[in-house]
């Protein structure tokens, strides 16, 4: 109940009526016009009139307030003798406020102007103020892991600068570091994308529910497939900031900084291709997963720890069996492994899953994404317009 | 109206407040669905990892002929083992040991394969001597004393050990040549496997995983739950003390998790006891060491318990105070495994709850270090190396992973000791965070 | 003159499995100001839930404003504005980019979404703290930028959920009469769900009134209140003595601690009661005619249903069908 | 948010008794602030028996008044005794006490009688007397028959009621009630005020808290008036209008020749201003009520005027709110 002293009364009177402090020195002045006292009702002259569509309440049964007489006004019998008592406080104010009811003429968008201004609302929440609130440390950790993700970018610049092959074999574009870029496990998918996900997802639909704010929305003519299809867009689009365009900056500055021609761009394009597949699948299945937690869930923070325990808990599992008993069947069930798996293919590394083909990891990866999505719609579509 | 207090003995006041807080909180958490989702996934973690235990210990491990000698190069339908014991050339095709009167009836090859074995004495401490060559490929062959005695201890046909007190370990084997160089693989996995599954469930899958995991999802909600839904008015409401109501939840929250995770290591051990190697139908020495597992997570969940409670009351977003504390006992108990010694360990809970565990494979298993060593070793046939050169890298299966999650103590005192100094350790910081907790919740202030 | 209707239904019903939320309603809700009534769980919200088009009715048809409830909801949820019972507003965003995006979410431009949530905000009396974050606002000035949010595109008709719960008196003063400014001056019309009579009363001129899914009452509120005249007095000092004076003078008098009714018969009614008080030397502080409020007609209205108010005595003695008054329908109650 | 170690007391029932003499609630100038906010400021107030009626608009301080009495809150000066103990060093006093929080969240998931009956435990009772307790006081409020159905499923009058029932365990001598009839609809609004008129009547301290003043009339005279967190009036809502002497109380009379009746009220020494705001409608100004009323029955009748109504507009509590408030909600 803390409100701040200095909140200016509610309502604000068009007048600005300066609040005397509460004094106790008696004025008396004889008002000129009566205290702004309410007039007594003039007495109506009732007439016990039935009209015709009254269905329940008619003549013969009278409204007596026989009800009202129960509930007796205040609880002494009024035979009390009047004696002395104390009290303090005066002062007086009239409000003077003036309302005009101002109709709109203009007409309504259509359906794709409420869907951009959705998606806008949530993709400049991260840049401005006045949008998605999405609250300090998500957005300075968005940042962080932008320019850490530029990182092989700076370096394939360095190594053009200090020109020593081995240092640019190391860190400049070819297949293995490309791959890295996107699904490299230490540090990126360790620390940087599943988190960064967890983070976007944790509130990005369970707040709805939360703050109520989903009566906002599903007040409006807005279908519930289109929030989603939004919400999904503006998530993935945030990640795809800092997963494909920190991958695009990296290809260009191998172009630019070492003066590539077509010949060299024409043979690594489909390998850049390919980890922009990767990088791509990648966004959606953190994305879809973590949507269908957050829709499941009412806190801001579950969702995104669903997220992180899903993704690092069955990557441990599958470690410890993969040590302990040589089996590598249980990474089917990482998300991660599967992702990396295909990524691998896609851009004809060494695969180090070699129990089993990558269709496999495929098929798991489909199967993640359907069940994911299946949730999330029966989850939204079956949301109340009040806080359920 | 009210009746005198009657006299009031032990039991008449755990049943009144204590005793209400605690029932009211298993009751309410066994209504949670959330609280039988979390307990679902960890039951479904673990018994994927034990499916994988029970499948690999079906498994035939194929024996490898270490040192060949299973093999007819003659031809002449004798194994070389055979032939040598008997003095006969196996290069020869005609001398074999069916020209001798009586003739002597070839061996079958499998005769031949695994049959210089391990018997060491597991018992054995400090420097000794081990090893006895059952093919009797060293034994009895015609060479000289000193062909016989490779490592200079003029002793024949054994197998030096020697214990390096410094760095708490055994040294590589130095062997005479042919003795216990053709070790059974099966025999050695699965019994390696078996320990090392039981060590990392215990370690990763109990301690770690159930000892954290539970308390971070079960415990952390315990008063700031109450505290957001503003239920906690109609207990502050009552002649019950703040340090009383934290103690009560916390009891009632143990309720809930004890029983399971005694429930879950009772069918895990159970299950590791039957399907595990070894002549006996049920491995009852194993049951030590499941009791000192379900102990350790017992433990762990208390002091966890304590801490996350205590944390979820210091502040709304609790759990984002408590992600850091899970971090960092994830880098210790990882810490735990290779450097067991390091002294950072004592500041963590994680770290006393392994020690416990531990010492107690210590008890159950009484050389494990020996073992290792021996699977590492993997009858390296005998320094020379048997067709010239360096040894095979020939450790046996399992090796790796044993000594992976085998770790020792690092109290430098016996294993029971370490089992009670941990455990009055870990009581003592369950104590400390009760104190801290109840102070936090006295001084807090409800809107 | 007959005012155009906005809501009209024709034995519409709403079936949650076997649970009956709505029971074949016949409503026929005028333009201007209608208050929907009912206990808890009378089937209020779901009501609301149908005509908006959220639900679909098991049975029955319905039009709103001229679209049709089943096919055309998207078409009344954007000529309409709803105002939720629960605080339904982002608490780290400010009020102006709040109302802006409600305005953007109906199909606005942004340019012209601030023009009017500029409009609306000053119009609900937020005009100087509209550019605070909603977590620092008192109840009072939630439920204003709620309403902000409700009329920012002008719609006919403002569907508002307990707009004056839980607010002061004069926070809830200033949404009454900005609720009555909205139907008067504005010409729109308003559907107002509540507890608190006496602000449906105020901003109301015909009423709802459901329970159990069935219409209970519909009808404007002068005509549902049939009444015989009474008097009622406020008496200090000597109430008991007043009584008895007046009883021996042949007065019908009901009394409840220091009220007193007594039925109209002749018109001298008045002088004859001072009469006695000068008598017994008792002072009459009020005495005016006793004009029914829409409690009174809602509780006549349940009592008809069988549904009456019980006293404590009645809590006592014979608590099951005492506590039918407000037990949900599976339990024996009233409520649904 | 230092923790605060000060709270040694047991908490335990036995050795505890309620001081008789001592005011079952008594709070000496205490005030609370959050930082640079004062909450309440130099409240002194002593009660004891009845039914008292607490008012104030949203963030007068009502809440935090309640909140230090159930001592959730630490006042930031001044001393608060619960009969005669200071209930934040030890929390005893509280078996003596019902409370029943604004807020309408409950376990939903327990029935009605294992609420009551856990928090009768609470209270110092085992098991098998926190049955028996639960079964009587869910009788006093009428919800035997239902009392094994789980809290969820109950409506909002029947929740009301069940808390109600769990603060009427072991007899209380003090009842609390945060917003009883917040969000109720009128038929369980006028069952509720009936069982708080019964607490009254059965000799409780009973204090209620609410923010629709004609809700507070119509139970209670007994007033304390809250505003930005002092202590604005105290006692009698009547006594209190008639103290407020600096403004002058209006009675309005109806009849027909208001002129004449106003020349024979004119020489009562107690009225000092008249006026005629309608053709049929006298408006008198006095400062002693009590001095009009007593003569007034007298004079109408001797002088034969046709009297239709008489009225004190502003003798209510909304009026003396205004007043008192100076018309600004805060």
């Amino acid at each position: 109940m803390s409100e701040d002293e200095e909140i200016t009364p509610h309502p604000q009177p068009l007048a600005q009526t300066q609040s005397q402090p509460i004094a106790i020195a008696p004025q008396l002045p004889i008002p000129s016009t009566p205290l702004q006292v309410q007039p007594v009702q003039p007495v109506q002259q009732i007439q016990p009139v039935a009209t015709d569509d009254v269905q329940m309440a008619t003549a013969e049964t009278p409204v007596t307030g026989q009800a009202r007489m129960d509930t007796a006004w205040g609880s002494s019998e009024g035979d009390e003798d009047i004696s002395e008592m104390a009290s303090i406080g005066q002062t007086d104010s009239g409000e003077i406020f003036k309302q005009n009811y101002e109709p709109w003429k203009g007409e309504l968008n259509p359906r794709w102007m409420r869907n951009w201004a959705i998606l806008r609302h949530h993709i400049l929440g991260i840049f401005k103020k006045g949008h998605r609130p999405w609250g300090i440390p998500t957005r300075i950790f968005l940042v962080l892991v932008f320019f850490a993700s530029l990182s092989d970018a700076a370096l394939t610049l360095l190594s053009s600068l200090i020109g020593d092959s081995e240092f640019h074999s190391m860190w400049g574009v070819n297949r293995d570091n490309l791959y890295g870029h996107v699904l490299g496990f230490f540090p990126r998918n360790v620390m940087y994308y599943p988190i960064v996900a967890a983070l976007l997802v944790g509130g990005v639909i369970s707040e709805d529910r939360l703050h109520g704010t989903s009566a906002l929305y599903f007040s409006r003519p807005i279908n519930r497939f289109d929030y989603i299809g939004m919400k999904y867009a503006s998530v993935a689009f945030i990640q795809a900031i800092i997963i494909i365009l920190t991958l695009f900056l990296y290809y260009l500055t191998e172009i630019m900084v070492f003066g590539r021609g077509w010949a060299w761009i024409v043979d690594t394009f489909p390998i850049f291709l390919g980890a922009l597949m990767g990088g791509i699948l990648l966004i959606i299945t953190y994305t879809s997963i973590g949507l269908a937690l957050s829709s499941v869930s009412k806190g801001k923070f579950f969702p995104g720890i669903g997220l992180l325990a899903i993704i690092l808990g069955t990557k441990t599992l599958a470690i410890i069996v993969k040590n302990l008993f040589d089996r590598e069947i249980l990474y089917l069930l990482s998300p991660y492994d599967c992702l990396a798996h295909v990524g691998q293919t896609l851009v004809r590394t060494q695969p180090t899953y070699d129990q089993y083909s990558w269709t496999w990891s495929l098929a798991s990866l489909i199967v993640m994404n359907a069940i994911a999505l299946y949730v999330l719609s029966s989850r939204v579509s079956s949301m109340e317009v009040t806080r359920e | 109206m009210m009746s005198p207090p009657k006299k009031d003995n032990v039991f008449r006041a755990l049943d009144r407040k204590l005793g209400a807080v605690t029932e009211f909180t298993m009751r309410q958490y066994r209504t949670k669905l959330s609280t039988w989702v979390i307990l679902g996934v960890g039951f479904i973690a673990i018994s994927i990892v034990v499916l994988f235990y029970v499948d690999s210990m079906q498994q035939e491990i194929e024996a490898i002929d270490n040192d060949g000698d299973s093999a007819d190069w003659d031809g002449d339908g004798y194994p070389t083992g055979q032939e040598r014991i008997y003095g006969t050339d196996p290069e020869n095709p005609e001398s074999h040991p069916g020209t001798f009167t009586p003739p002597i009836a070839p061996d079958a090859p499998e005769k031949w394969i695994n049959e210089d074995d391990f018997d060491w004495d597991l018992a054995a401490s400090g420097d000794t001597t081990a090893g006895y060559d059952d093919d009797g490929d060293c034994r009895l062959a015609d060479s000289t004393q000193s062909q016989k005695d490779n490592n200079r201890n003029n002793i024949e046909c054994d197998i030096i050990l020697d214990y390096d007190e410094m760095r708490g370990e055994w040294s590589e084997p130095n062997s005479d040549r042919l003795v216990d160089e053709d070790p059974d693989e099966e025999k050695y996995a699965k019994e390696a496997i078996h320990r090392a599954f039981l060590l990392a469930i215990g370690k990763m899958g109990f301690v770690f995983l159930l000892g954290i995991f539970l308390p971070l999802f079960l415990a952390t909600g315990l008063i700031r739950e109450e505290m957001d839904n503003s239920t906690i008015h109609f207990m502050l409401a009552k002649p019950i003390a703040r340090r009383d109501i934290f103690l009560g939840r916390i009891v009632g929250y143990l309720g809930i998790v004890w029983p399971y995770i005694i429930a879950m290591g009772a069918i895990v051990g159970i299950i590791s006891g039957f399907a595990g190697p070894g002549e006996s139908l049920f491995r009852f020495a194993d049951l030590g060491m499941w009791m000192a597992i379900i102990f350790a997570t017992m433990l762990a969940t208390l002091v966890y318990g304590m801490l996350f409670c205590a944390l979820g009351t210091l502040w709304k977003r609790g759990i984002i105070l408590a992600l850091p504390f899970a971090a960092w006992e994830l880098g210790m108990a990882i810490l735990s495994f290779n450097a067991p010694t390091s002294s950072i360990l004592r500041f963590s809970v994680i770290g006393w709850s392994l020690n416990i565990i531990d010492a107690a494979s210590l008890v159950v298993w009484p050389n494990m270090a020996l073992f290792i060593s021996m699977g590492m070793w993997g009858g390296g046939y005998g320094g020379g190396g048997y067709g010239g050169g360096g040894r095979w890298d020939n450790s046996l299966e399992g090796a790796g992973a044993l000594s992976a999650f085998a770790s020792d103590t690092g109290l430098g005192i016996s294993p029971i000791a370490t089992i009670v100094v941990s455990t009055l350790v870990l009581l003592f910081q369950a104590a400390i965070l009760w104190l801290v907790g109840s102070a936090i919740f006295k001084g807090k202030e409800i809107e | 003159m007959e005012r155009e209707r906005i809501i009209q239904t024709q034995d519409l019903s709403k079936f949650y499995g076997p649970h009956m939320a709505l029971e074949n309603l016949n409503l026929d809700i005028k333009k201007g100001a209608t208050g929907l009534l009912g206990p808890n769980g009378a089937g209020k919200s779901t009501f609301l839930k149908t005509i908006l088009g959220l639900i679909q009715a098991t049975s029955g048809e319905g039009t709103v404003l001229g679209h049709d409830i089943r096919t055309e909801g998207a078409a009344i949820r954007s000529r309409i504005g709803y105002m939720p019972e629960y605080d339904a507003l982002n608490p780290d965003m400010d009020a102006i980019n709040q109302v802006r995006y409600s305005g953007e979410l109906l199909g606005m431009n942004p340019i012209v979404a601030l023009q009017r949530a500029h409009a609306s905000l000053q119009y609900v009396g937020l005009g100087e703290q509209r550019y605070r974050e909603i977590k620092s606002f008192s109840t009072g000035m939630k439920q204003a930028t709620k309403l902000a949010c409700a009329i920012i595109h002008d719609p006919e008709l403002i569907i508002a959920d307990e707009p004056s719960n839980g607010l002061d008196s004069t926070a809830r003063e200033f949404m009454i009469d900005t609720l009555i400014n909205t139907v008067k001056q504005g010409d729109r019309s308003v559907l107002m769900a509540s507890h608190l009579m006496d602000d449906v009363e105020r901003v109301c001129d015909d009423i709802v009134l459901l329970h159990k899914g069935k219409l209970a009452a519909q009808g404007r509120i002068e005509d549902l209140k049939a009444i015989d005249r009474e008097i009622e007095i406020h008496v200090w000092g000597g109430a008991s003595k007043l009584e008895a004076a007046m009883i021996q003078r042949g007065m019908r008098v009901r009394r409840e601690g220091r009220v007193m009714r007594i039925a109209h018969e002749s018109e001298e009614l008045t002088s004859e009661i001072l009469l006695c008080a000068s008598q017994v030397g008792a002072q009459i502080r009020r005495m005016h005619e006793y004009e029914a409020s829409l409690e009174d007609l809602f509780l006549v209205i349940m009592e008809n249903l069988g549904y009456d108010v019980k006293s404590s005595e009645d809590l006592f003695k014979h608590p099951i069908h005492a506590r039918k008054v407000d037990a949900p329908g599976h339990m024996g109650g009233g409520a649904s | 948010m230092m923790p605060d170690l000060q709270q040694v007391g047991e908490g335990e029932t036995q050795q505890w008794a309620p001081n008789i003499t001592a005011p079952v609630v008594l709070l000496e100038n205490v005030s609370k602030s959050y930082g640079k906010i004062h909450a309440l400021s130099e409240i002194t107030l002593a009660l004891s028996g009845g039914v008292t009626g607490i008012l104030g608009s949203n963030g007068a301080g009502k809440s935090t008044l309640f909140n230090l009495l159930m001592g959730k809150l630490k006042p930031s000066s001044g001393s608060i005794k619960l009969f005669g103990t200071d209930p934040w060093k030890n929390p005893a006093p509280y078996a003596r006490v019902g409370f029943v929080p604004e807020h309408e969240k409950m376990h939903d998931w327990m029935t009605a009688h294992g609420f009551v009956s856990l928090f009768a435990r609470l209270n110092g009772l085992t098991r098998e007397e926190a049955k028996s307790e639960a079964d009587r006081v869910l009788n006093f409020v009428g919800l035997t028959d239902v009392a094994h159905k789980q809290l969820g499923r109950y409506s909002k009058g029947m929740r009301q009621r069940v808390k109600i029932a769990h603060a009427l365990v072991n007899d209380p001598e003090l009842i609390v009630l945060d917003e009883p009839l917040q969000g109720c609809d009128p038929l369980a609004r006028t069952t509720i005020m009936n069982v708080i008129r019964e607490l009254g009547k059965m000799g409780r301290t009973v204090l209620v808290s609410s923010h629709i003043l004609h809700e507070i009339e119509r139970i209670t005279e007994q007033i304390v008036i809250l505003h930005n967190g002092r202590l604005l009036a105290l006692g009698n809502l009547h006594t209190i209008r008639e103290k407020m002497d600096n403004i002058p109380h209006t009675i309005s009379i109806g009849c027909e020749n208001p002129k004449e009746l106003a020349k024979d009220i004119i020489n009562n020494d107690a009225v000092y201003g008249i006026s005629f705001p309608s053709g049929d409608r006298l408006q008198i100004q006095t400062h002693n009520l009590n001095a009009v009323h007593r003569e007034l029955p007298a004079l109408i009748v001797a002088n034969g005027h046709k009297v239709s109504s008489i009225d004190n507009p502003d003798d209510d509590l909304e009026s003396i709110l205004k007043y008192l408030t100076g018309g600004l909600a805060r």
